[in-house]
């Protein structure tokens, strides 16, 4: 498997115009997503945790170009998203797909979920036949564990997990090089969720299938993922390879991230110690100066609360954005 | 004891074939209109309805007056079963049953057509300029005003001296000029449902802008343009018996329910046949059609069973 | 949002440039004159008319003249009515168009969106069809129909209201002639809301709003009514520009001097002035309604307001 | 008492010279007073003028003002008030619709083409305040019924001259005849009260006048019976037979100085052909429109100049007017087989009417009574401006016309057919008819005149130049309690005639 | 900990089926399933995707979509809710029982201010005046973990991250602290560190108010942290009822099992995933016997032609299975 860069992202911002308050006041910029850069090479898996509200989503759809980013450049195969004008963008399409996070939402209503499912097979393959674009719906209903017979059925007359596996059966369907998945197991049962991942790796293992996995199941992110990035507040608190991130976290907030995730034994889980963050995440409308995570960090000195911390690498393969991370 | 692999295959394949019962695919074209077949009302209309369209269509073959000859001997005359003018005849001694068919007929032909130019010319341009927006929806939108502000009779009376008197065209025109309401009610539920994430789904299944309209946008309009497009009918129907009142609408021997009625209305105590009939024809037309509408309304929403 | 509704009033100008334009030039290839009529007037006069009103001018001379009066707030003659110029035509009638068309656009809003809200709730049930079937006829059947009839019960035979005319102005003279107006409009508000209101009523978000057991009232009028008014909101512009200007057909039958006729009229008398001028004040009219639809999108639907 | 006229349409206005239609009339003729004006049964009576003398070549008369003619704002109105309305009338820059009305008078006509600018050339002078001279070109037995129309009607020079065109408003108009108006809503009605200055005023037994716009008949017939109205102007034709049994005695349909005919384009073919015209007219059946299609028993035309026409006596009629309906039906036949037309080559002709209920009805009728000639038509309606723009330019094949008198003489109906005027639709042209008409209107002794007349007419009917139909009536409602109402065959019924019983 | 006494039921669903039709026939996506809750507990409800968890209590709360039937029983405190009429519901709903939705985004209102969401329910069950209710309400989302609440208060749903619409849900179930709260996913779209502030919350409040929770959830972290008694649902029925301790410890049915051996570890390999093999059930077309029996490891002949019934194992330890208590070794399949 040749591990040449797929996907590159370089100071990737996008940001939100919230409507002003007053009628005078000029609108609010909200900060999604804030000088986010990363590699991804082909045929690896990214993982992207964070807190929730701290971008992840906003940084997902930003890669496809389906939010509009005001800096920074995405390079696909080398040649910059950004710049490809929305009939190339499309073309481009046919590579790169995306999980949504909210399985019902995404789902055309008016649409039988065969139709669903075979929508990016009619518009990037055009030549199949009906009966094959058949044939390929059904198999991968089948292989995301939905039963076929469903095939008829819209999108309402579905549970929450059934739901999310429509997600994932369009977006795998044309065999894309990228996917993006935002939260595409969280509303699935644990035996699902594995044929899900097998499933994913299948691809992978297959087709060189890259993936950006946004995930709150911190154990599932730590199965699947090569590379690892800890989002907080639109920004890169830390980042690198998987197993080491998770062995040995640097970074305050990934430290307490990390130490917050459930364990499935109600023995260990009633004994366990966590870290428990102190006051609000602050909010993206008004970031605090310095490092983001400083007013809830429990090593702040006064320099965190002034001054960003530079990203700086921690030991091969990690690297955080930390004046006093544990190296 | 554990069962043996291939008795378990063996159960997996009958429960396979157990629900290989169902599996040719359906559409929600298909789905509504089995729907459809299960609302009572809406059955009943329907059937109302083909029952006019029948009468309207077969009816004047079968009774023996024309419907602009005159009977000389029998001029406002009462409904009356042995001269054989079941609906009475009207100041121009001409048999009403024949006239009211004759109306119905054309009255239907009217609503058909200019409805199916309205939801058409409507439903594109309220659903493009809605789901590209900017620029070119605002001057979409603005087109739209100017057409609103133009005054409407002109141009019938300049679409009549272009194209001479042609039913159909007036009827064509009439719809032309109908769409602009449909267009803004489409428009407005476009930007409302574009913002749905199943919208960014499409486009992120590289779907293109025209489809995205044709496959994700129309389909969830469907009721607000159902309903608007059966509320269009009646508005037509009274359009033309305006502009028939004006003297732009169909010629004379010719009629429509609506001249019919305009005409009954005006002797409405001497003689009352002249408006209650026709005025019951298109009572049911349109009672129908609303019924209709509302009936396809309910079959094209999913949730809705 | 006043940034946007200035930029909106301010793109109104061409808009209402064009329109002006456009009506202008295309009255000249109607067939007809200001002056036909069944007395044919002998030549002399004719010319002397002619002069009169500037018609004996090269067409894009006229068209000169006029906007430059428009620009100047001068709408122009009336070929129809001497003694009053357009503007002034327009403004007598006015206030009676306004109240009338006013009043039965509340009461069409009214009466339509609650018999819709039933409908919905009580969809395809007894009091579903019954409502519909009332209010349906006060949609089917033209108003140059309804008019009399409630001119022949109310007014003749039972004596309560005044057949016709504005009277003193008092509630009493208005009461036939705004349920005429408003019915049509009632029945067709009331259809939109019952089928949005369906529609939203299968929404998630209104099962969470019944699980909160706040009751069917405020489910309906506080959950459901905002998103299932955007349709109808659509409808409720083009409504409110017709009301606003009238009608001739309710104008004609009771005698009201609003100025519904001169959209008509002075179309089919060929008033080139009058057309003109009804031009004018329906695009402002339009413009400013769709303006406000535009901003109740905006209200309904909070989405739609960071486009 | 104040009285409630259905007044029909709009007025155009108040100033006399700018009116054109019967409802302006009766608004007009209640607040202004001529020379002339009209007693109960329409006939003249001295009016402003006091009394007249005419010279003997019957071309110059002399009007003697009424003393102590005043205007509503107490100033008198003198001789030179009129002159200063004559001028008005036929200066071009006023544009005055109806400023042919008075071309007979001298030098009329070349003023208001602008030929002569000098004013004073006109044939009205006053040779005191309250002498007034008119001269006119050629002696007209019908000038004195022509000053009684609104375009003889004197204006207010101080006000007009003060106030330019905005004289006309509520609170600048001051008015000479028996109401002045205090209050006009376009669209709704104008009102009037009793003109304290007017000559006339003890005698006035209704105090003032609500004359209300409402174009739609039906409901202004139910206005009538709430007892909104009292009286109605004009009736829906349907209701006539419901009237005759609902309100007795309250409809009053009276033959009217009009006629109702269809004239056929006689220049182009086949109606260039005499027998063709004549078959078709032959093939109407003039006895069933008024009683059975319209309703309200207009009487048949066979004539040009409607019956009871002043200084006419009885009108010429066509030949076959008696012969009975069938063997005039088998006479059509054979004039139409003789044109060349017959089963295998039918006539084919449009019939255009402009948009309007009855000419409607009449046109299917009449349509359908040309059917069993083999004749085939296509009925085609237009709006009023369109139907007459195109009549004019001869672009019609057989059109729909009607003519309302203007002043009482056979003159204004036989000017229909003279060669080239506008108002002759049908282009029939026929140089011995144009010479008799000319003549005619040359003769001062009113018994050749009307000799004269007849033979035109005559020659007409027998060339069937175009088709007769019916003559119109007036129709009015009447409530029992209003008085004084006459019918008369101009339809004119001023106020100042009127009185309410309560 | 939690109440002994079977009268104490708060909850009690008795021979509870729910069936949808379809135009392809009837789902039967709940069968004659039985259950209780008492009050103060906290019992969790795991199971396959679509195997009528949600539905379960959709039903119970009077919101099954429109094409839904139930029939049997659901009685709080006794009283039969399936029954009553909708005005008396209302009056059950939202005060009495609340529910947490599993999809936040499409359960707020888009066009209604997060702070009327809040207060309505107050204001109408509780009588507040307006002000209270939104301090009572800010309160609540404060608790709830919501960052700058007064300002969030007044903004619409879809100008918050999921994660803040999830707990807004949360909150406005919490807000009228109702005997029974039922919890579907209420955690999923939150990250770990909120995840563990909410169970918190759930777990202060329900010992506060006495509160009994079911807690509808995939993560059997969430259910080992949380729950007193977890139920296992398959194809619409439970399978297997335990104290939360025994289910992981000695899981009695295979279906149980299996999920139990899928569980991500940290250490595993990617590729030695568990998954439970075939395909699951499909509710239209129930087999005869047991629905796990096509999947079943276990599966022998008696499995086929009768559907087990909930049978006591041990106390309080019921399990639907003529074989139970597999080896781990038997269920561990790799996908
Ligand atoms: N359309 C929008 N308009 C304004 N603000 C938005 C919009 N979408 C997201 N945001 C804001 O951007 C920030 C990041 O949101 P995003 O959805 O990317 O978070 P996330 O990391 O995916 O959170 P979660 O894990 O809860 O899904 C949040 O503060 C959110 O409020
Ligand atoms: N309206 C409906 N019509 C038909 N079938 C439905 C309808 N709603 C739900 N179902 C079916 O009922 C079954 C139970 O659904 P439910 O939502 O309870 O599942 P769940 O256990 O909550 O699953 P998840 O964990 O994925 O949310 C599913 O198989 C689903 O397909
Ligand atoms: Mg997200
Ligand atoms: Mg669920």
């Amino acid at each position: 498997m040749a591990e040449r860069s797929l996907l590159r992202v370089e100071n990737l911002t996008t940001q939100f115009e919230l409507p002003s308050k007053g009628f005078f006041k000029p609108p609010m910029l909200l900060t999604a997503v804030s000088n986010v850069s990363f590699d991804l090479r082909e045929g690896r898996t990214l993982g992207i945790v964070g807190e929730s509200g701290c971008g992840k989503s906003t940084l997902g759809r930003s890669i496809l170009r389906l939010l509009k980013s005001q800096k920074g450049r995405i390079l696909w195969q080398g040649r910059n998203l950004l710049d490809l004008s929305d009939e190339e963008m499309r073309a481009a399409r046919r590579d790169m797909q995306i999980i949504f996070q909210d399985p019902i939402a995404s789902l055309n209503p008016r649409m039988t979920v065969g139709d669903i499912i075979a929508e990016p097979l009619t518009v990037f393959e055009p030549k199949l036949t009906k009966a094959e674009r058949l044939t390929r719906v059904r198999e991968i209903m089948a292989a995301v564990g939905l039963v076929p017979e469903m095939i008829n059925r819209y999108p309402h007359e579905f549970s929450g997990g059934q739901a999310q596996r429509i997600g994932i059966a369009r977006a795998v369907v044309t065999r894309p090089k990228l996917i993006i998945c935002d939260e595409p197991v969280s509303a699935l049962d644990v035996s699902i969720q594995g044929q899900v991942i097998t499933l994913l790796r299948k691809l992978r293992k297959e087709f060189g299938l890259t993936l950006i996995f946004i995930s709150h199941d911190l154990s599932v992110v730590r199965l699947i993922s090569d590379d690892v990035l800890v989002l907080y507040l639109g920004k890169v608190v830390e980042a690198g390879d998987c197993a080491t991130v998770f062995d040995r976290p640097a970074h305050p907030y990934t430290q307490a991230l990390f130490s917050a995730a459930p364990v499935p034994d109600p023995k260990l889980a009633r004994n366990r110690q966590r870290i428990r963050l102190q006051g609000d995440p602050p909010s993206p409308l008004n970031p605090p100066p310095g490092c983001v995570f400083s007013p809830r960090c429990w090593k702040a000195t006064d320099v965190c609360r002034t001054e960003m911390p530079p990203t700086e690498q921690v030991r091969p393969g990690q690297s955080a954005a930390c004046y006093h991370m544990d190296r | 004891m554990i069962l043996n692999p291939a008795k378990r295959e063996l159960l997996a394949a009958e429960l396979l074939e157990a629900e290989g019962l169902s599996h040719k695919s359906r559409s929600l074209t298909g789905d509504a209109l089995r729907r459809l077949s299960r609302n009572k009302a809406a059955v009943v209309a329907i059937v109302v309805l083909l029952l006019l369209i029948l009468a309207a269509f077969l009816g004047p073959y079968l009774i023996p007056f024309d419907y602009e000859e005159p009977d000389w001997a029998a001029f406002r005359m009462p409904p009356d079963m042995e001269s054989g003018h079941y609906f009475g005849t009207d100041p121009n001694g001409r048999d009403l049953l024949a006239r009211v068919l004759y109306g119905t007929r054309v009255s239907l032909a009217v609503a058909a057509t200019a409805t199916i130019v309205s939801v058409v010319i409507g439903v594109l341009y309220g659903a493009i300029s809605g789901y590209i927006g900017g620029r070119l929806d605002a001057i979409m939108m603005r087109f739209v005003d100017i057409m609103y502000a133009l005054p409407y009779i002109l141009f019938v009376i300049l679409l009549m001296v272009v194209f001479g008197r042609n039913v159909y065209l007036l009827f064509a025109a009439i719809g032309a000029l109908e769409w602009l309401t449909m267009a803004r009610i489409v428009r407005g539920q476009t930007l409302s449902i574009k913002q749905r994430e199943f919208i960014e789904a499409a486009r992120a299944s590289g779907q293109k802008p025209f489809k995205i309209i044709l496959k994700h946008i129309i389909p969830n309009l469907v009721g607000p343009v159902v309903i608007f497009a059966a509320l269009t009918v009646p508005e037509i129907i009274a359009t033309e018996s305006f502009l028939s009142y004006l003297g732009f609408g169909v010629q004379e021997p010719l009629t429509s329910l609506g001249t019919l009625i305009a005409e009954g209305t005006d002797a409405m105590e001497s003689m009352p046949w002249l408006l209650t009939f026709p005025a019951c024809f298109l009572v049911a037309l349109l009672m129908s059609l609303l019924f209709i509408g509302d009936g396809l309304r309910d079959a094209f929403d999913p949730k809705d069973r | 949002m006043i940034k946007y509704a200035l930029r909106r009033l301010l793109s109104t100008i061409p808009v209402m440039w064009i329109a002006v334009t456009l009506s202008f030039f295309v009255l000249r290839l109607a067939p007809g004159g200001p002056f036909d009529g069944e007395r044919p007037l002998p030549p002399v006069i004719l010319k002397n008319l002619a002069a009169h009103y500037n018609l004996d001018k090269p067409l894009i001379d006229q068209y000169l003249i006029y906007i430059y009066d428009v620009l100047k707030g001068d709408l122009g003659p009336s070929f129809a009515n001497e003694d009053f110029t357009v503007g002034q035509q327009i403004m007598i009638g006015l206030p009676y168009t306004f109240t009338i068309g006013g009043l039965a656009f509340i009461l069409a809003i009214l009466i339509g969106v609650t018999v819709g809200c039933l409908g919905a709730l009580y969809q395809n049930k007894a009091p579903d069809y019954l409502l519909g079937l009332v209010i349906l006829v006060g949609l089917v059947l033209p108003n140059f129909l309804i008019a009399p009839i409630l001119q022949l019960i109310f007014g003749i035979h039972l004596g309560w209201l005044p057949v016709g005319g504005w009277g003193d102005g008092s509630f009493r003279y208005l009461v036939i002639p705004i349920v005429v107006l408003a019915l049509p409009h009632a029945g067709r508000i009331s259809r939109m809301t019952r089928g949005s209101m369906i529609e939203v009523m299968n929404q998630n978000y209104i099962r969470t709003a019944k699980a909160k057991g706040i009751g069917p009232r405020l489910t309906v009028m506080r959950h459901a009514l905002k998103p299932a008014m955007m349709p109808v909101v659509s409808y409720l512009g083009p409504a409110a520009s017709y009301l606003l200007t009238g009608s001739l057909v309710v104008e004609s039958i009771f005698g009201l001097p609003g100025i519904g006729r001169y959209f008509v009229n002075a179309a089919l008398n060929r008033d080139y002035g009058m057309v003109l001028g009804t031009v004018i004040f329906y695009m402002v009219l339009i413009v400013f309604l769709n303006l406000l639809v535009d901003i109740a999108y905006a209200w309904l639907d909070p989405k739609v307001r960071n486009r | 008492a104040t009285l409630n006229i259905h007044n029909g349409g709009d007025p155009q206005s108040l100033d006399p010279q700018k009116l054109s239609s019967d409802y302006e009339n009766r608004i007009a003729g209640d607040i202004f007073e001529g020379l002339v004006t009209e007693d109960p049964k329409d006939d003249p009576i001295p009016g402003q003028a006091e009394s007249w003398t005419v010279s003997p070549d019957g071309k110059v008369y002399t009007f003697k003002l009424r003393d102590g003619i005043k205007w509503s704002d107490g100033q008198p109105v003198t001789a030179g008030d009129f002159v200063f309305a004559f001028q008005r009338l036929l200066d071009p820059k006023n544009a005055a619709e109806y400023a042919y009305l008075q071309f007979t008078i001298k030098n009329a006509e070349k003023i208001n083409k602008g030929e002569i600018t000098d004013f004073s050339q006109l044939g009205v002078k006053a040779i005191d305040d309250k002498t007034l001279e008119i001269t006119l070109e050629n002696p007209t037995p019908y000038f004195i019924n022509a000053l009684m129309h609104y375009t003889a009607y004197p204006l207010p020079k101080h006000v007009v001259e003060a106030k330019g065109t905005d004289w006309v408003k509520i609170g600048n108009i001051v008015t000479n005849g028996p109401y002045k108006p205090t209050e006009w809503i376009p669209g709704a009605s104008v009102t009037t009260v009793k003109n304290d200055q007017y000559y006339g005023e003890k005698d006035l037994k209704i105090d003032g006048v609500k004359f209300f716009t409402l174009e739609d008949q039906e409901a202004a017939l139910k206005r009538y019976r709430a007892g909104e109205f009292d009286i109605m102007t004009d009736f829906p034709t349907d209701q006539y037979e419901w009237m005759k049994k609902n309100l007795p005695g309250q409809a009053h349909v009276t033959p009217f100085l009009a006629s109702y005919y269809y004239v056929l384009n006689a220049q182009k073919p086949p109606f260039n052909d005499k027998r063709v015209r004549q078959a078709l007219s032959m093939a109407v059946n003039r006895d069933v429109i008024g009683p059975k299609i319209l309703g309200t028993g207009e009487l048949p035309a066979y004539s040009w100049v409607p019956p009871g026409t002043a200084n006419y006596g009885d009108p010429a009629y066509v030949s076959w007017k008696d012969m009975p309906y069938k063997e005039k039906v088998e006479e059509a036949k054979k004039l139409l087989k003789e044109a060349g037309f017959g089963p295998d080559h039918p006539l084919k002709a449009q019939l255009r009417y402009n948009t309007n209920d009855n000419h409607k009805r009449v046109a299917v009728a009449i349509a359908s009574m040309w059917k069993p000639l083999g004749v085939q038509i296509e009925l085609y309606n237009t709006e009023t401006k369109v139907h007459y723009d195109e009549m004019q330019h001869g672009q019609v094949e057989i059109g729909r016309a009607g003519w309302i008198a203007d002043y009482n003489d056979p003159d204004n109906f036989l000017g229909l057919l003279v060669s080239g005027v506008s108002m002759n639709y049908g282009r029939w042209s026929n140089a011995d008819y144009d010479k008799l008409v000319k003549e005619a209107n040359a003769q001062t002794d009113l018994k050749t005149r009307a000799e004269i007349f007849k033979k035109a007419e005559q020659l007409a009917l027998d060339d069937s130049a175009a088709i007769p139909l019916y003559y119109y009536v007036s129709k009015n409602v009447v409530s029992p309690k209003v008085q004084g109402f006459e019918d008369n065959i101009q339809d004119i019924h001023r106020t100042r005639w009127l009185s309410i019983k309560e | 900990m939690h109440p002994e006494t079977k009268n104490d039921a708060l909850l009690e669903l008795r021979d509870y089926s729910i069936t949808f039709a379809t135009p392809d026939g009837e789902v039967k996506a709940v069968s004659n399933m039985n259950l209780s809750v008492r009050r103060g507990e906290r019992v969790a409800i795991v199971g396959e995707s679509g195997s009528g968890k949600s539905q379960t209590f959709l039903g119970v709360m009077g919101l099954l979509a429109k094409n839904g039937r139930t029939s049997g029983q659901a009685l709080l405190e006794g009283r039969d809710v399936l029954a009553l009429k909708s005005r008396e519901l209302d009056h059950v709903r939202g005060k009495d029982m609340a529910m947490v939705f599993q999809d936040p985004m499409t359960a707020l209102n888009p066009s209604l201010r997060i702070s009327r969401q809040l207060t309505e329910q107050l204001e109408v069950h509780r009588g507040f005046t307006a002000r209270a209710a939104s301090a009572e309400a800010l309160d609540m989302l404060k608790r709830v973990g919501i960052p700058d609440p007064s300002r969030r208060f007044n903004l619409y749903p879809h100008e918050l991250s999921g994660g803040m619409r999830q707990r807004i849900v949360i909150a406005m179930a919490l807000l009228t602290k109702p005997k029974l709260l039922i919890a579907d996913e209420p955690t999923t779209a939150l990250d770990v560190t909120i995840q563990a502030q909410i169970l918190d919350l759930f777990n202060d409040l329900t010992a506060e108010m006495n509160t009994a929770l079911v807690m509808i959830t995939h993560d059997l972290g969430v259910v080992a942290g949380l729950a007193d008694r977890v139920a296992v649902m398959y194809a619409g029925r439970i399978v297997e009822e335990a104290p939360v301790d025994e289910l992981f410890e000695v899981p009695a049915h295979p279906y149980t099992a299996a999920l139990h051996a899928s569980i991500p570890r940290p250490d595993q390999d990617v590729d030695q995933l568990a998954v439970i093999p075939g395909r699951p059930p499909n509710l239209q077309h129930l087999p005869k016997g047991c629905s796990f029996s096509p999947r079943c490891p276990m599966v022998q002949n008696d499995c086929i032609d009768v559907s087990p019934k909930l049978e006591i194992l041990a106390e309080r330890h019921s399990a639907a299975c003529f074989h139970p208590f597999p080896r781990r070794e038997e269920v561990l399949n790799h996908g």
